[in-house]
């Protein structure tokens, strides 16, 4: 099998020192405009300013549940879906914010939805896992591990259906990969040639779990298992959101051309727990882990050293932005506080689209069996 | 009215549903090239082709998820399992899947699938291929069940499953595929949530759905000219959405019921149906509501105990006699 | 008597079996480094090692099909699922294979597996994690199922899972775990299928089992200070075998009775129990029994739509003045 | 990886012819007796004519539902099993027989079960796809494809556990290997190294799906997809029982002595339909294919020749064992005719390990539910 990327260096604990400047000039990232590039950095940015401002209502009691933040994980969902064209779609798992805003889902309504108000993206039905906007064709947000991965390929299989030159990036975890259901996406997407881009979010754990304690795989890296369903694949570092774009883009072109699946595996790391709920993350972990990535592999604190260097900001503006972000979500807390809950007569709504639209139901009878 | 069997029927509504809508396309193990395990859907893959007729490889799990992600944008899979009992390996999506993502999404998405294929016992395939979980579907708040237990209500339940946009589950069984009845030429629906007075009488409500059906009309048969006992038999046809208002008028009129199922008995359809029944005619009673269902133990293999095991006219009728 | 929290006894009870029986094996993902992710088993690891407290990868069939094939050997599993939720990625393990392995050899072989975790609604974690199935695993012959809500009960129960020879599943609540209350210091086990009157009561019979036990107990002060009503609360904590004669004699006494649950209403457990009632105590019944259950619907996230989607004291007292 | 056995030779429609009188010499059997070697083919001569008794039993209506012969595949079992020592256990899918037979059970009791009658290795309860015999390490017979494969590690996790050097034999079929089930037990296995050894007896269709239209794996053959779990494995010839034994006996060893899994593809072919009811199984593949497999690439025939040419036996001998063979497959469908069938009230029996044992009965209340 070809391996689409360069980038093929095995192990956590020493992911390869980005060099943005030089990785700006491969193919998928050379014709990128300034304003994409600053574009980057802000949808960056409006995750972590999100989150870290989701972090603090959590702490305040308002959010209910678990919160699966991405921090240190923003340049994949940027990068990635920065790629998408009209006739892509994506969808993910339960860690799912980042992906949102990077589709253009609003501040607003995901913190609302994380605070369960009627204006929330679900209308306060799914919660912070279950994030769904298919007019960005983004179609969650999906709580059970792997779970998804079957709905990729089915988004990929409708897109083939209906002769749409497009693909599906569907993302999963590290410890996603051992569910039976993935095995089987992977054999069906190859076997039909389903334009899928399987995407791992490898973060080095699954809750407590770290990569090595829970998957073999080969050497070089478990997307490697795609060579069992001879599959194309790829391993990426994630601290560089040009590698991402650059190995992720030949994927969907493959996909989109070829109508070809791909398994890419993307080196990145939370800075969190693995929700807020996870008091222990220090202990399955060193400090020092954590402190090595945050400073010397962030890819936002990267990107920022490459949008000064290349002078596309200066200090100044990227305060501007950063502050900009952060009054977004400040804002969006407030949208959300102000909002109201749903009725609890809207529990019962949502569940049946014909009780949703009763002027076109056929069925009769009884749907629902509270007295 | 032109008489075809069960499985022609189910056939056929499938293929007017091929023919009436681009986007509806059947895909499972062995439907294609095979013309299917159980041959309902021979003949498809020349008419259709392959793009519409897919034969899937043994990945229940993976298959119906992509059917489920498929439906999000639009596709309308009616996808067949070979047996309902396979419906375990891919339970999550069946159940997790099918069944939330329009709640989860606040109702911006829908899911229209169909699943389909035989849930019984009765042929010999022991206890990991004789389940019937319509109580399991129909405990899930988001899915629909229909258990068809005749040629033109398989054809009809399944054209109105196809066109709903909501999913829904067919469960057919295999002891009936070559049954014969009336079937119209002209295109039909059932509504989905309609029940069938297969039977009138005056003297108990016999109430049942898929294969047990028949065995009620059979009992009703003894009871009347052994016992000169009148038995209505309602068939549910859909469990869920169900038809309530039928079922307690049958019992409000004959002051008795016996429920009758192939469902396991504890928490089967017929715990439900007895519960409705007492909360809103328990004044119209004049004896407890009685069951009668499969007998409580993994599906036997051994062909006279299988036999044993299922709802058995007699049986219906000792139950009906102890209340009667 | 000490008291100590539903979790420490869960945890006590696996510890005391541990010790007594070299085959007991603890698995399941975070079970042992992470100590939990309910901290269930906190401590375990350090006490016992890792052959005896085992790290599972998220591969639920895999591993819970491993402790089943690895019991049939003598070992004794105690599998936790993070939530029961998570069981229908591994459900054909679990309906298949843990339940029929003994009837379909005969009888030769017995699966002693236990798996335990929680299964509740009411934590704000959504449609996806928040599944009651302890009525389709009570469908299901060949399985045992109990919902302790109690600290005592909590280690009683899980005590006589971990030496039954069958298959016993556990279904605790997120929610209870932090209760506390009395547990004696001596090795006891409560028998499975034996039901606590948790209150005394002539005029209503509440029946519930799991965290509907507290509503029911709840609803019963109110009952009894606002209303002058005086409420029995039976406990199922057995969900199967069930502990009919109780539940019986208790209706026989008290004429009436409420069934609470957190499953959804469509073939509850509840359904099983009103159609116990009314066919076995008929003639004593003043009303019809009636049910509070979980709203009709996915679990919903959003706080307090949550909240109301469970029972909930004033549902049951409502419910409860509607009938007397 | 390391590839333990030389045979690797891809695709379906060409086997390599084998020589069993070279491979007689490979030292897993150099060192058979005589008399184990005319074992090997009384054993699977006794399967072939038992199976071929079974069918005309079916064909006269005395067994219910699915009939799934192994006719053709009989050297996997016998080959295998025959490398069994105390510690060694087996489980294998629904087309069971041949491993029920070469473990030792009797004829009497295998068809008995056919017929559903109380003398059945399981009592009739379990039918053609569910015998039993753990006095004989045989664990099933299992009906749901794929379902016997977590179970399998089980039994290896029990060996190690306990600390006895034995190892597990799981068998499955070719079409199986889709089934996420599968793909979860092969990452435990190798996770955990436990010693079981997964045989995929790939005879080249899943019902009338040919392995090329239901999996995607690499060319050199489907046990390749145990590289993505690190795991060892080998394609071999199933035409060879000598081949088979020197391929798993290799694996059987790691299993053994390092505790390791490995994933075996034994190339095999089945001459009947998928099971007796399959009447379309000339229909997707053709006749000449079925022919060629039953004139030059029977496992029995070839063995036939083999102990033939090497004097072990002469022809009259080799009828005497047919015959006697043919005579105990005749002797057992008439004990399993005049065999009682089992009561309705054992209908309840087998369920509950408790309610068969009273004495030991701790649980109280209502265990079944009918009226
Ligand atoms: C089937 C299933 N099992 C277990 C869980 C509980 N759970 C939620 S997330 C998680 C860890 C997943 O880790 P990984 O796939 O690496 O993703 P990450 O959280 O690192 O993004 C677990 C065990 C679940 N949601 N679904
Ligand atoms: C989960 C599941 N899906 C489908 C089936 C129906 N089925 C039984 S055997 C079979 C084909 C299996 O083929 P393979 O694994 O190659 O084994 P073989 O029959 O060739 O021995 C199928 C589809 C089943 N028993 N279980
Ligand atoms: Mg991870
Ligand atoms: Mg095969």
């Amino acid at each position: 099998m070809t391996n689409t990327t360069a980038t093929k260096k095995p192990g956590r604990r020493k992911p390869a020192k980005a060099n943005l400047s030089k990785e700006a000039k491969t193919p998928a990232n050379a014709g990128l405009t300034d304003e994409e590039l600053v574009g980057f950095y802000r949808d960056m940015i409006r995750i972590r300013r999100f989150e870290e401002r989701s972090l603090r209502a959590y702490q305040q009691g308002k959010i209910a549940g678990f919160l699966h933040l991405y921090i240190g994980q923003e340049s994949i969902a940027v990068g990635c879906i920065s790629l998408m064209k009209e006739n892509d779609h994506v969808i993910t798992a339960y860690r799912d914010h980042g992906h949102a805003l990077a589709v253009g889902m609003s501040m607003d309504e995901c913190m609302a939805e994380l605070l369960g108000k009627e204006t929330g993206c679900s209308k306060g039905k799914g919660g912070s896992m279950h994030y769904f906007d298919p007019s960005k064709r983004f179609w969650g947000g999906h709580g059970i591990v792997a779970g998804q991965t079957p709905l990729g390929a089915g988004l990929a299989y409708a897109l083939k259906y209906q002769e749409k030159k497009g693909c599906t990036l569907c993302f999963l975890g590290d410890g996603a990969i051992n569910q039976g259901a993935f095995h089987e996406s992977l054999n069906i997407a190859s076997l039909w040639n389903l334009p899928v881009v399987y995407i791992i979010e490898n973060n080095g754990y699954s809750m407590g779990t770290s990569q090595e304690r829970s998957s073999v795989h080969p050497e070089v890296g478990l997307a490697a298992r795609a060579e069992g369903y001879n599959m194309n694949w790829a391993k990426i570092n994630g601290e560089s959101i040009f590698d991402i774009r650059e190995g992720v883009k030949k994927a969907m072109d493959l996909a989109r051309s070829e109508s070809k699946p791909s398994l890419l595996e993307i080196h990145t790391y939370r800075y969190q727990g693995h929700s807020i709920a996870d008091a222990n993350h220090k202990k399955y972990r060193t400090k020092e882990e954590i402190d090595d990535y945050r400073k010397n592999h962030d890819p936002i604190t990267l990107y920022r050293e490459f949008v000064l260097k290349s002078k596309l900001l200066n200090e100044e503006q990227v305060k501007e932005i950063d502050l900009a972000a952060k009054a977004e979500a400040e804002q969006s807390a407030k949208f959300a506080e102000e909002s109201g809950f749903p009725k609890e007569e809207d529990i019962v709504k949502d569940v049946y689209w014909e009780e949703d639209n009763p002027d076109e139901k056929l069925s009769q009878g009884r749907i629902f069996f509270n007295d | 009215m032109p008489e075809i069997s069960y499985r022609q029927a189910l056939k056929d509504a499938m293929i007017e549903e091929l023919q009436r809508d681009d986007n509806v396309v059947i895909i499972g193990e062995e439907v294609a090239e095979y013309n299917g395990a159980y041959k309902v859907t021979e003949g498809l893959l020349k008419q259709f082709g392959p793009k519409r007729i897919v034969d899937a490889p043994i990945s229940e799990a993976g298959f119906i998820g992509m059917g489920i992600g498929a439906s999000m944008l639009g596709i309308r899979p009616v996808m067949e399992l070979m047996f309902w009992s396979f419906a375990y390996v891919a339970w999550d999506q069946i159940i997790n899947n099918a069944a939330s993502v329009r709640y989860m999404s606040g109702g911006k998405i829908n899911v229209p699938v169909v699943i389909r294929g035989p849930a019984n016992g009765g042929t010999g395939v022991g206890a990991t291929h004789s389940h019937t979980p319509e109580n399991f579907i129909a405990n899930t708040p988001g899915l629909k069940v229909v258990c068809p237990a005749s040629p033109y209500d398989a054809k009809g339940l399944l054209k109105a499953a196809i066109r709903d946009n909501d999913p829904v589950y067919v469960m057919e069984s295999t002891i009936m595929y070559n049954d014969v009845g009336e079937v119209p030429e002209e295109d039909y629906v059932i509504p989905l949530g309609k029940a069938d007075v297969k039977r009138e009488g005056s003297d108990i409500s016999l109430i049942a759905h898929g294969p047990s059906v028949l065995v009620c009309l059979e009992a009703a048969n003894i009871l009347k000219s052994e016992h000169s006992i009148d038995a209505e038999v309602v068939d549910l046809r859909s469990i869920r959405p169900l038809d309530e208002e039928t079922l307690l008028n049958s019992v409000k009129k004959t002051n008795r019921a016996v429920l009758v199922e192939e469902n396991k008995p504890f928490c089967g359809v017929d715990a439900q149906i007895a519960y409705l029944i007492q909360a809103h005619a328990f004044d119209y009673l004049d004896a407890p509501v009685q069951r009668v269902s499969a007998i409580d133990a993994p599906a036997v293999y051994s062909p006279p105990l299988e036999e044993a095991q299922l709802p058995k006219p007699n049986v219906v009728v000792k139950k009906v006699l102890e209340i009667c």
